[in-house]
């Protein structure tokens, strides 16, 4: 086989009769089922991935899943691109398209002034005006940023599911799957997920054997068991992406993207929300990459990777190695090298003196092991051709270096515990002397770290901790008895000697003069920007993180951090520990937001409430308004009419013949109980001890600060039974207030509150015709305004149906609105329309009601008040009674030295000054408008329509001591310039005396 | 390795008092020339003093700002700002770092006016690139009562001088090519206000940016160091408690944000506030492809692209008390929700990270700013979440405030006493959703 | 995908639905509905009972949901409140309710995308019955003895909960049976 | 994210059914006209807002409506109490 053929020849899991042809930056390149986009770059030869966010510098693939910093790509194209995903965790599949996200042209350039750049060099320039920064600030804008977001909207579906388990395993490697394998034999509920396509972490590139067989058999059989098992399930391409309190994890399940862009019924990713009685996290470890200078070349990559290059994916990513390591376990990448053949130039170890059966094993085989040196320098323009190396002693140079040739550099500075999920919950992790890395924290009786991720070196001590770890959570979550119930399989393996701690390798000059010594690849961040901020006061490792963007990028700097954090504590000569971790947040490995949000987009973005007639609007051409979460007609245009054409032909009907209204949304609470009436009392300003059965009251509900929340007409039914209706917005918010003070104040008092709001349909029969409608459907109830006055209620049947109708009216006109339960609520109206065909009946809409309503100055909560509006102010005293036994709700907040003063905004009438023009709703009123801004607020408009029944425009407003400024003049500058006169009137416009409703 | 000793060294001198080093594109070169080797501290970590004339409690941009224009404007520089953890650490570091003014009331638009015409020229003050970017910050309407208080918002604003427009979907269009404005939407955009000289800006810097000038000031700025109670002799404060002894102050200035009412318990105080977590978000970094701020109250989000190229997204605050700085999930699947329905292309972007913060949010949504019923002690708290933008507009009312020992006349309306009184002023509408 | 039929809906139509609150500790009170509904009210969190006709299901500590089938929401309002003697709200709320019968292979599915609850037979066994979150909205859900659901809703949402059914049952193989059909 | 045990549903349920109804035990003044308008504001605005165990309301919303106490850790976000309106919270947190 040739030595520069990338991929081998034998070996690996990939399926070598599915070739897949995919496109790299416009170039045609194959590889094979099994692959990853990386691997498939890799085999094929592709050593630049993209170039540096910073400097422009070329960059190749570093590491082979989550970690990896370089080898962002946008996949796809149009609506279905995915901007930002990493080459090592891109399934590949037939067809597949990707680019590079690489710098732009502009920052390959000044990448060449790099020296001019150091961390935070934009705090410090480009401010000399505030216009010239906006110029720089394009620029910037430009050259930052990794793919482009897509152009169109999504074509595909995402969806979410809850779950309740006993035990999360998170991780399938060798730890998780012992660890499913002991909770789920105990008769536990298990979740198992991990993020790869295959289940099995670090056995899907092992070598060694496990009871005796391969690796891949010891999988295959516990997959298999796994699977059969009832109360398993398994979540593979599912990425633990938060742990949140109380045991709640989310985890983003890749469902369809490995199948590439075909169309796939069902969704492209899934949220999984779980509730987990315990969680095992068996994340395993990411090795940690060393640093020395020009540590970014292509070439230059994790031991642990180029071994996982080669055992799973056989790929060889390179001819010649030179591994620079700390550690036992990185001689493994020399001798996986070795058995495919390739040569070793040497092990670089900075160890003083390793020792140890992978180190014999080494040696054994031949290669050359260098001890106490490291590679000071990588050498190489695009790709790495050699590296320097130096003797070191104590971490100090000791000699001079010299020069070994090489087109790969395999490091392995240790391992960096995946303590991400269990640091999320805030937990800090606690660094570990004795193993060179950060541990997991304390946390707590509901989580368990088993494997890797709690330090443990050997594969062995993964499965046996694994285990132990499964059966410990079954127990806890009252499976078994806690004890493991099988023996881990035989492991093959040397022990191995401690890690050496090296974070950053000297260099002969000064870090701050040496070529640059990467920390962070992705954002560009190197050593001396970590020293140089710690100079300038940047102290806390928050501050370097955000002065350096040190571990900001999409890896969240799971290769960078922990040598940031050595870097700077030997920078403050203070510990690694002291220094500390900076926050881990979610997510783990970015989270698209379609599958958090779920299914709950377009239609399913909030949920839409109708009301029985619905259909019937539709059907009947009405324009709709959003109140609440209700669907309400606004109005119904007939062909070719304006809306205000329609609005003023609605108007009439209901002023002059009779008209129609879908009440059904206003909420409605039946209140029944002994202490029903005083209860009443208690939460409105007006009183309902006195009033008679059948009858109706109009209340106000106030805040206890005063203010007024809700309106509406209470009926009482009978001796302790009322109805209370309140607006169609606070439905829900009135009937938990009554609950409320009902449940935590007032126990005593003898009173139930039920929602009918749904049960009820109400149509509102409007108009002086109205009477003589509903007679035609109505016979059991005398409807004549002696025998059924205003404001009161009877029950009886209208078409056939047992009905409750209310003489009450938001009109000011006869009004009788009709209520039956909801299952006949379209029949009924139909019933009505049907009656009213002969006069002419008209539905009418929102817009018309409070037209309607305004003529009458029947102020709307939430439209003439805006949260802060006294009864005073709205000009309602005749609403309040101050003297009940109990007062109530509000009542002291009447007398607050604020909420008597005069010169509060109060409620007024505004006819527009010239007759003709309507007042724009939300205008300001000021009394001089010819004075330059500031100017002081005098008021604002309301409400404000055209009457067709008056003829002119009419409008509510808010004016600073209305009340005492009736004929007075206001003015409403507009943003167009122009200035509308408005004089302040009374705020009835209609029918004052009130003799039309009451007819 | 080589070693500066003068990293710790520099510690306490660094930059002298009156004698900081202008940043500029010269000095950036001068100093790349000597490999940045030789760049000053941005500020001193001076051990501190037994007294002050005034302590101020909370090392955020709120409480660095009233430091600076303390020692600028009134020549207090007998000034410390205690901090338990590291500047900026606390809301002005986790902010969606939007900065405009369109507020309802007088009373707040001209506090907030106030402030933004104290950004324009922010980075020129400070000599300290904020990235003040006044890009513009559109808020959306989805139903007609949103509208109508859009309209109400856009002409009370251009009555107080502040810029605003009201723009149509067509316009919303125009400047959002990826927004969804179909009028089948769930909530569809009816339209919006637009206030073109709002914007975003760089949150970390201004913490810098105002503690590097203060210290240039004489302030003394000490980090790692909690407070943990408040001295009062006779109903008047006589000093801090602190993690580093005893710090005596003639004036106690709390500017704690969401630790507001801890600060309050420990003088015996009980304020009109509540602490509830915020969140946010980012996604990861994408070539531009939003100009403009955007809010919206109706669907209930907010999002702007940083510099960098994240999108920061401003989520909702958790209906229950909290200190933990993280949030519910449920919150961020709403807010996600919304920006998928606004922004159907976004759908495929991805969530980098997301956090809390804790807000102190007063039942008016506004803040309180002014003296307390113990003598000498001050809060500067309340801004809930929207107090970034008020950063140097606060920090100059309140030091007046504390120089002079009377309200400045933008504060006097947002005093503690207007709960007793009645007198809120009401900033729901506008504040409505965070910012 | 599984075969079609994975979940079937069926809406319960032809039912009485009465909201009874009161003190749950008055002996009058299960008399009373044995009497009027044939059913026993169940008094313990969360389970619900059936007879016959009839099913009452526990909401809160001194609420129920009586459902009769075959009967009048009003009369049976008007003869529980007969029966105890107007110291108990009673309500007719059939109008305000749909009641559908969720079955099939793929139920548990559909239940796990709509709510945070857990309808784990082990956690909710037949018998039980629950409110919570449904969506956006709220549901009253039932475990059966035959392994199927009851879900009752409020009316208003029933034209966005019955969309949110199909859409999440789609790819289990989704079907909306008649009320008769079996 | 935290789940609470409803103490009439006697199950414990997830977050997304409650709603937070304030501060618990702040009793609605007898006789309120008695107040001076600071002694009201106090009432109506003031809070303790501790950062640590906080006695506060909540309100099965989705399920069985019912108001109750929780004393909730507002820093670590455990649930210390669940105790019914009326109630005390359990002794050994009222020692603190
Ligand atoms: C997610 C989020 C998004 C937001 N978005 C916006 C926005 O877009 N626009 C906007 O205008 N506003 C926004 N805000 C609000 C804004 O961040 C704050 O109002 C503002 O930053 C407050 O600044 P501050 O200096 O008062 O408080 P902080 O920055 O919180 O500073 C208070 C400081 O006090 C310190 N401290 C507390 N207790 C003690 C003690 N005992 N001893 C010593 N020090 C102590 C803290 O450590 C902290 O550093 C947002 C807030 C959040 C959380
Ligand atoms: N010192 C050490 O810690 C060390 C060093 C080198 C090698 N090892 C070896 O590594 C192996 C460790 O086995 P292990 O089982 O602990 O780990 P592993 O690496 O085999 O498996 C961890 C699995 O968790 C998955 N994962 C990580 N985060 C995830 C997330 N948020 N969501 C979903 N999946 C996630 C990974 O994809 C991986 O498949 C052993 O063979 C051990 O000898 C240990
Ligand atoms: C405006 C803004 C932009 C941010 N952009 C990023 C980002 O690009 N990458 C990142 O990792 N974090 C980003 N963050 C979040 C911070 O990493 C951090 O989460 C936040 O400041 C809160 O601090 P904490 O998580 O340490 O508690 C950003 C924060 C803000 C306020
Ligand atoms: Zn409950």
């Amino acid at each position: 086989m040739s030595e520069d053929v990338r991929r081998l020849a034998a070996g690996g899991r990939i399926d070598r009769d599915q070739a897949l042809d995919f496109v790299f930056d416009g170039r045609a390149l194959r590889g094979f089922a099994g692959d990853t986009l990386a691997s498939a770059l890799l085999a094929n030869g592709v050593d630049v991935v993209g170039r540096s966010f910073k400097y422009g510098r070329p960059r190749g693939i570093v590491g082979h899943g989550a970690e990896e910093p370089n080898a962002i790509v946008e996949v796809g194209t149009g609506a279905s691109c995915v901007p930002n995903l990493r080459a090592t965790q891109v399934e590949l599949y037939d067809g597949l398209e990707a680019r590079s996200t690489g710098s732009s042209v502009f920052q390959r350039a000044v990448g060449a002034f790099g020296r001019l750049l150091p961390a935070g060099f934009y705090y410090k320039t480009f401010m000399s005006s505030p216009r010239a920064w906006m110029a720089w600030e394009r620029l910037l804008r430009h050259a930052a940023g990794f793919g482009r977001a897509p152009d169109a909207a999504d074509p595909d579906t995402y969806d979410r599911m809850n779950h309740h388990c006993d035990v999360l395993v998170v991780g399938a490697g060798p730890a998780g799957l012992s660890a499913a394998l002991e909770a789920a034999g105990w008769g536990a509920r298990v979740l198992l997920a991990d993020e790869q396509s295959e289940f099995g972490g670090s056995l899907l590139a092992e070598t060694r054997t496990l009871g005796g067989d391969g690796a891949a058999a010891w999988l295959d059989a516990t997959l298999a068991e796994l699977d059969a098992s009832a109360n398993v399930e398994l979540l593979p391409r599912s990425t633990v992406s938060g742990y949140y309190d109380h045991n709640f994890l989310t985890i983003v399940e890749r469902r369809s993207d490995h199948l590439g862009p075909v169309a796939v019924a069902g969704t492209r990713e899934r949220l999984h929300r779980v509730r987990a009685e315990q969680v095992v996290l068996a994340t395993g470890a990411i090795e940690r990459p060393l640093v020395f200078a020009n540590n970014d070349l292509p070439g230059v990559m994790l031991a642990s990777s180029v071994s996982t290059y080669v055992n799973r994916y056989a790929v060889a990513p390179g001819k010649s190695l030179l591994l620079f390591t700390t550690n036992d376990h990185g001689y493994r990448t020399a001798l996986d090298w070795h058995r495919i053949g390739r040569e070793v130039v040497a092990i670089v170890d900075a160890r003083e003196n390793p020792a140890g059966g992978w180190v014999a094993a080494a040696k054994d085989s031949g290669i050359e092991v260098i001890a106490r040196h490291a590679i000071t320098e990588a050498v190489g323009r695009s790709r790495v051709s050699g590296a320097a190396i130096a003797p070191l002693q104590r971490n100090a140079l000791v000699g001079a270096s010299r020069r070994l040739a090489c087109d790969l550099v395999a490091c392995s500075g240790g391992w960096n515990p995946t303590l991400h999920l269990g640091s999320q919950t805030g937990v800090k992790p606690r660094w570990s002397k004795s193993a060179a890395a950060f541990l997991p924290g304390d946390l707590g009786e509901g989580t368990l770290c088993a494997g890797a991720v709690a330090g443990t070196p050997t594969l062995r001590g993964c499965l046996e901790q694994g285990a132990l770890a499964g059966a410990t959570a079954a127990s806890r979550a009252g499976f078994g008895s806690g004890r493991t119930t099988r023996a881990a399989p035989e492991v093959d393996e040397p022990s191995e000697a401690p890690t050496g701690s090296l974070f950053l390798v000297p260099h002969p000059k000064r870090v701050s003069r040496a070529p640059r010594q990467f920390v962070d690849f992705q954002l560009d961040v190197t050593a001396a920007d970590i020293e140089l901020a710690a100079r300038e006061g940047y102290e806390s490792v928050e501050h370097v993180k955000r002065y350096t963007a040190l571990g900001f990028g999409t890896d969240q700097g799971k290769l960078g951090n922990v040598n940031g954090v050595a870097i700077l504590a030997d920078v403050l000569g203070k510990d690694i520990a002291e220094v500390g971790t900076t926050m881990y947040r979610p997510s783990y490995t970015p989270a698209t937001f379609g599958a958090i949000a779920a299914r709950d987009v377009g239609g399913f973005f909030d949920a839409e409430r109708h009301t029985p007639m619905h259909d019937w609007h539709t059907d009947h051409g009405a324009e709709w308004e959003d109140v609440g979460r209700w669907k309400r007609p606004w109005y119904y245009p007939q062909s070719g009419e304006t809306m205000q054409q329609a609005v003023n032909r609605e108007c009439l009907a209901a002023r002059d013949g009779v008209a129609i209204v879908d009440a059904s949304t206003l909420g409605k609470i039946d209140i029944q109980g002994a202490d029903a009436a005083e209860f009443l009392d208690r939460v409105y300003t007006t009183g309902f001890r006195k009033l008679g059965i059948g009858r109706c009251r109009y209340g106000l509900m106030l805040h206890e600060d005063g203010t007024i929340f809700d309106d509406g007409v209470t009926a009482r039914l009978a001796e302790s039974r009322y109805l209370m209706h309140t607006t169609t917005g606070n439905a829900e918010v009135v009937f938990a207030w009554l609950e409320r003070w009902h449940q935590t104040e007032w126990p005593d008092l003898k009173v139930y509150f039920t929602s009918v709001t749904d049960h009820w349909a109400t149509a509102a029969l409007v108009g002086p015709k109205s009477r003589t409608v509903l007679a035609k459907v109505c016979t059991d109830i005398d409807l004549s305004g002696e025998a059924f006055p205003f404001m009161v209620v009877r029950e009886g049947r209208v078409a056939g149906v047992p009905a409750r109708v209310f003489r009450i009216s938001f009109s000011g006109e006869l009004s009788f609105e009709v209520n039956v339960p909801a299952q006949h609520g379209r029949s009924v109206w139909d019933a009505l329309i049907d009656a009213g065909a002969e006069f002419d009946i008209m539905p009418y809409g929102t817009e018309t009601m409070h037209v309607l309503r305004a003529e009458k100055g029947f102020i709307i909560v939430g439209q003439d008040t805006d949260g802060s509006m006294t009864p005073a102010d709205m000009g309602m005293d005749w609403a309040v009674r101050r003297n009940k036994p109990f007062g109530f709700l509000g009542d002291r907040s009447l007398d607050l030295a604020d909420h008597v003063r005069e010169d509060r905004p109060q409620l007024v009438g505004l006819a527009s000054g010239d007759g003709k023009t309507v007042l724009p709703e939300g205008g300001q009123l000021v009394d001089d408008p010819e004075r330059p801004p500031p100017v002081p607020f005098a008021g604002h408009v309301t409400s404000s329509y055209y009457s067709a029944r008056l003829s002119r425009p009419i409008a509510l407003g808010m004016v600073k001591g209305g009340a005492k400024r009736m004929g007075e003049t206001v003015y409403c500058p507009l943003a167009d310039g122009r200035v509308l006169k408005a004089s302040i009137v009374d705020s009835v416009f209609y029918d004052p005396k009130e003799e039309r409703q009451r007819v | 390795m080589v070693k500066y000793a003068s990293i710790s060294e520099t510690r306490c001198a660094g930059s002298n008092p009156g004698r900081m080093e202008r940043y500029s594109l010269l000095s950036l070169v001068r100093h790349a020339r000597r490999y940045h080797e030789n760049w000053q501290r941005a500020w001193r970590d001076p051990a501190p003093k037994k007294a002050y004339d005034i302590v101020i409690v909370g090392g955020g941009g709120h409480g660095l700002a009233t430091a600076y224009y303390l020692a600028k404007v009134h020549g207090v520089t007998d000034v410390a700002v205690v901090e338990k953890g590291w500047l900026g650490g606390g809301n002005t570091g986790r902010n969606t770092t939007i900065v405009r003014s369109n507020y309802l009331r007088d009373e707040s638009s001209h506090l907030y006016e106030f402030s933004l015409k104290l950004w324009e020229g922010l980075s020129q003050e400070l000599n300290f690139n904020v990235m003040f970017s006044p890009r513009g910050v559109l808020y959306l309407g989805h139903n007609l009562h949103d509208m109508r208080e859009i309209e109400r918002r856009v002409n009370a604003n251009r009555l107080n001088g502040i810029d605003a427009e009201l723009l149509s979907t067509a316009d919303v269009q125009k400047l959002v090519p990826l927004m969804s404005c179909s009028p089948n939407a769930r909530y569809p955009v009816l339209g919006a206000s637009l206030q073109r000289r709002g914007g975003i800006a760089r949150h970390d810097a201004v913490a810098w940016g105002f503690a590097r000038a203060a210290d240039a000031q004489g302030v003394d700025i000490l980090q790692r160091t909690e407070v943990t109670g408040v001295r009062c002799d006779n109903g008047a404060v006589a000093g801090v408690e602190t993690s580093r002894g005893f710090i005596g102050a003639r004036k106690v200035a709390c500017v704690t944000a969401g630790n507001s009412g801890v600060l309050a318990a420990m003088a015996g105080l009980k304020l009109p506030i509540e602490s509830r977590p915020l969140q946010a978000l980012v996604s990861e970094p994408l070539k531009p492809c939003l100009d403009v701020v955007v809010q919206s109250s109706g669907v209930h989000c907010y999002v702007s692209q940083a510099d960098k190229g994240d999108l920061v997204i401003g989520a909702g605050t958790d209906s229950y008390n909290g200190y933990g700085q993280r949030g519910s999930f449920s919150v961020i699947e709403h807010t996600l929700q919304a920006i998928c329905e606004l922004f159907p292309a976004f759908s495929r972007v991805r969530m980098n990270r997301h956090w809390g913060g804790i807000v102190d949010i007063c039942p008016d949504a506004c803040p309180i700013i002014g003296e307390t019923p113990v003598r000498g002690l001050y809060f500067n708290c309340g801004w809930g979440t929207g107090g970034f933008k008020a950063t140097p507009g606060s920090g100059y009312v309140f030091a007046e405030t504390l120089a002079y020992e009377r309200p400045h006349p933008l504060a006097a309306p947002f005093s503690l006493d207007r709960f007793a009184t009645g007198a809120l002023v009401d900033e729901h509408g506008a504040a409505g959703v965070a910012h | 995908m599984s075969e079609p039929g994975g979940v079937v809906c069926r809406e319960c139509l032809d039912r009485a639905f009465v909201n009874v609150r009161a003190d749950a500790g008055d002996p009058r009170l299960r008399h009373a509905v044995a009497q009027v509904a044939g059913v026993d009210l169940p008094h313990e969190p969360g389970t619900w009972n059936h007879a016959d006709r009839s099913r009452a299901y526990w909401l809160g500590p001194d609420e129920w949901l009586l459902v009769v089938e075959g009967d009048d929401g009003l009369e049976v309002e008007g003869r529980l409140r007969d029966a105890l003697d107007g110291r108990f709200s009673v309500a007719d709320v059939t109008g305000a309710q749909v009641q559908l019968e969720l079955s099939g292979h793929d139920v548990g599915k559909v239940l796990q995308k709509s709510s945070p609850y857990d309808f784990h037979p082990r956690n909710f066994p037949p018998g039980r019955c629950a409110q919570t979150v449904f969506a956006k909205a709220t549901a009253l859900v039932a475990a059966r003895e035959d392994g199927a659901f009851d879900i009752v809703f409020r009316r208003s949402f029933a034209d966005y909960l019955m969309q949110w059914l199909a859409d999440a049952a789609a790819e289990y193989g989704y079907r909306l049976a008649g009320w008769n059909e079996p | 994210m935290f789940r609470i045990r409803c103490p009439y549903c006697r199950e414990l349920r997830s977050e997304e059914e409650f709603s937070y109804a304030g501060e618990a035990h702040i009793p609605r003044p007898e006789d309120p006209s008695s107040l001076s308008d600071a002694e009201w504001g106090e009432y109506l605005h003031t809070r303790t807002n501790p950062r640590g165990p906080h006695r506060e309301m909540w309100v099965h919303t989705a399920g069985c409506r019912r108001y109750f106490n929780v004393l909730r850790d507002t820093l670590s976000y455990e649930i210390l109490a669940v105790y019914l309106v009326g109630e005390m919270p359990p002794e050994r947190e009222e020692a603190r």
